[in-house]
């Protein structure tokens, strides 16, 4: 698959996510990719990580054999407490959620459409075990959702498209979209391609994505790169 | 004197008749009351409605009571994980009945039912399959889902240490689910590490009142989940 | 006043609201005669005392010059936490109070209906200042209402009456009144009276009480005592 | 760096305008941020809406806001007290506007609006005069009232200590309303009596996470308002 290759690496992406964080932000971060941000907190300014289930201020991972299994984030992996962090019950930790006071959750997708419409639980295969965990409760409480993935599936097929084709997550709420080949702009205009990466062009994204783009203000339009 | 300690686990569970509905404090298996969960296998109550955010992994505690076929239905958010085979199977073959609610909604409907709460709005879930039959409702411009207080006749948590009065303190993120679960059910029952005299914890920081707490067992070094998975344990 | 000494005093009608309270359980106590319960638990039984402030635990009133401005009770008045009590917030105060978790609330009442409605918030004046506080929270979600009150009011006007002309605190919730002239249970069948003070005939509680009475088994009806 | 704290009382409330709603900490003189409350009067701010359990004693603190016609409207549960003139005697002159709320749903109300929960069901009320113009609505055979989520532009909290983040603890039943009107403010401003180094609230004793929290000013010996009141003083 070219797409492995080309493009940003999942670093990268993390990356470019954490350059946006602004100093001082409350942020939530998915499982996968999203994990990879806390590596790239801009030197100088601090954010500070929520784990819903129960935990503000969380650390990076513990040295070997020192995992404690009673100290876990929200994909039950061992992590740590930073000096100043504090543990609260679910009830809270999703009021935390739910009112507003996360300033970014950045999470992984299955497919987002043009509208911001979100899916990332279920591929609604007839067998598949319905699980949705904390999803649907962030992306409907965090102020600003950050979508974090490779542009398309394994197979090639987009994830960004005009309308999602699994279940919802949650409808119109992802505000930005990093992928390994630009990072899009959900806007009342549609989708607004703000940077592409190195050696990709505009057409090229077009031509990977199932909802139609719109160059920004910092983007060529057309083939070149 | 109010002295809420029970002399053993079975002791501790052995009204858990069938048909109950029964709340299971964890996150995975931080907070995870595994001895208790295993008396209750012990005990053999049947027919029982669980409310845990997980359906446990390996076959060991809460997965256990599950293959064990005392479990009619789950209600939960994330009844997948990496060890987690048992709840697959018996949801596949038609045997265990699921009721999936956001991890959110079910933190604060179990917080509600322990609050006297009927009901209560939230944005969760708007515009998804799992709004299907609630009732949808618009404030201030936005859309809201009704959602249920959720109560049960038993709740199993695990806690850090206890007093004889019930007030209980937890471990880090072993907190999670444990003091709302407390509130919500008819009868609380707590594996502890440690009992300590009454006073001892300041009452500044005493995390869930002994007033939502009937039973209190000491379990000194309770079993690590992820180690008896990794060691194929199976109970019993 | 004939009522001023006829009867039981404030302290025996709070001895006999102890005796009533079984070993164990959790009481709010409303302020005046109900305060006075705290001098007259049972020995041997233990009672845990809530105030809705954000303290389960109160223990009695602290010495002179021990008062902590920081540690009081909902009449605001300096109480001291007894060990093994704990402080909570407000929401989870009345999480507790309206979750049906405290076992019996005594309290004060302007009237009594004979379905139990109670009045003890407002006169209703037209320039009294509406003030309610806690008690309609208390009455609606606590298991047992207690009532402990003066038979009449301090101009002889009954205060037990077939519906209250007071604006209602909540409907069909009091179990039990303690007058200084009788204890008396609300039930389906009426308002029945399961005791005389010493001296007082059923009659002479009837003539004082604006609702119908029925004796109980150890009460004689008629006008001895 | 995170830093919540600010340099004086008058920095700490300048950005109030007039018609803000504001929740103000206390159950009478119990975590009442008096320091703040004069600071406002200070400033100046009109036509404001203030959510509190009570309305002030005296001629100081929330008594002396009151007083100085900063404040339109009232949201509270108890305006009285033995020393509590100043609200008596305007809203008998038609001066300023009350809302009454029971004070269990006046708690669960700021909770809501701190949850992002727009609506929800309790029995308190039913029947009642309070009860006029809210939705009725049966679950389970008993009737509820739906109330709504409480939030405002601020809130002024005394707290014990606070840490540069903001995290909080409280002084005994000082705590009362200050850890859900820090969830349902929009900006929370926060007096301490001392501000500690970051990591030295031990993570399990936090009431309040610093999220929840804007500015920390240090106000090392509060005055009580008790003793404010029985020397008759007046603020400003």
């Amino acid at each position: 698959m070219k797409t492995k290759t080309l493009g940003w690496s999942r670093e990268e992406m993390a990356s470019l996510v954490a350059a946006d964080i602004p100093d001082g932000a409350y942020v939530n971060l998915g499982i996968g990719i999203p994990e990879l941000v806390t590596q790239f907190v801009r030197p100088g300014s601090e954010v500070i990580f929520q784990t819903e289930n129960g935990l503000l201020g969380m650390g990076p991972s513990p040295c070997a054999g020192l995992e404690d299994a009673e100290l876990v984030n929200a994909g039950k992996k061992a992590v740590t407490a930073i000096p100043g962090a504090c543990y609260f019950h679910h009830a809270d930790s999703f009021a935390m959620i739910r009112g507003g006071h996360i300033d970014i959750c950045v999470l992984g997708a299955m497919q987002v459409s043009a509208e911001g419409d979100l899916a990332n639980w279920s591929t609604g295969e007839p067998d598949a075990i319905p699980a949705v965990g904390g999803a649907m409760d962030l992306v409907a409480g965090v102020k600003n959702i950050f979508v974090v993935t490779e542009h398309t599936t394994k197979t090639g097929e987009p994830k960004i498209v005009s309308k999602c084709t699994y279940p919802l997550t949650a409808k119109a709420v992802v505000d930005r979209i990093y992928t390994n080949l630009a990072t899009i702009e959900v806007t009342s205009r549609g989708l607004v391609v703000t940077q592409l990466a190195p050696g990709v062009s505009f057409d090229y994204v077009q031509d990977k994505t199932g909802a139609v783009l719109i160059p920004g203000p910092q983007v060529a339009a057309g083939g070149e790169s | 004197m109010i002295d809420k300690r029970v002399a053993s686990l079975a002791s501790a569970v052995a009204d858990i008749r069938d048909g109950a509905s029964i709340m299971i404090g964890g996150f995975g298996e931080a907070g995870s009351p595994i001895e208790l969960i295993h008396a209750l296998i012990d005990q053999g109550a049947r027919s029982l409605t669980v409310i845990s955010n997980n359906t446990g992994s390996g076959r060991v505690g809460l997965a256990a009571l599950i293959a064990n076929g005392q479990v009619a239905k789950m209600i939960c958010s994330y009844p997948r994980s990496v060890n987690s085979m048992v709840f697959p199977e018996l949801y596949r073959a038609g045997k265990i009945a699921l009721e999936l609610v956001p991890q959110g909604t079910l933190a604060e409907r179990i917080r509600a039912g322990g609050a006297g709460i009927p009901a209560f709005f939230t944005a969760t879930g708007v515009g998804t399959v799992l709004a299907e039959g609630k009732e949808l409702r618009r404030f201030a411009e936005r859309d809201y889902l009704m959602e249920l207080g959720l109560r049960a006749d038993f709740a199993l948590i695990k806690a850090e240490a206890a007093d004889r009065y019930g007030n209980l303190v937890f471990n880090k993120t072993a907190r999670n689910f444990a003091p709302i679960m407390c509130m919500a059910a008819q009868t609380t029952i707590v594996q502890v590490k440690k009992i300590v005299t009454a006073g001892s914890i300041d009452p500044e920081i005493v995390v869930t009142p002994g007033i939502f707490v009937n039973r209190v067992i000491v379990v000194a070094k309770p079993a690590q989940e992820s180690q008896l998975v990794k060691e194929e344990r199976c109970y019993p």
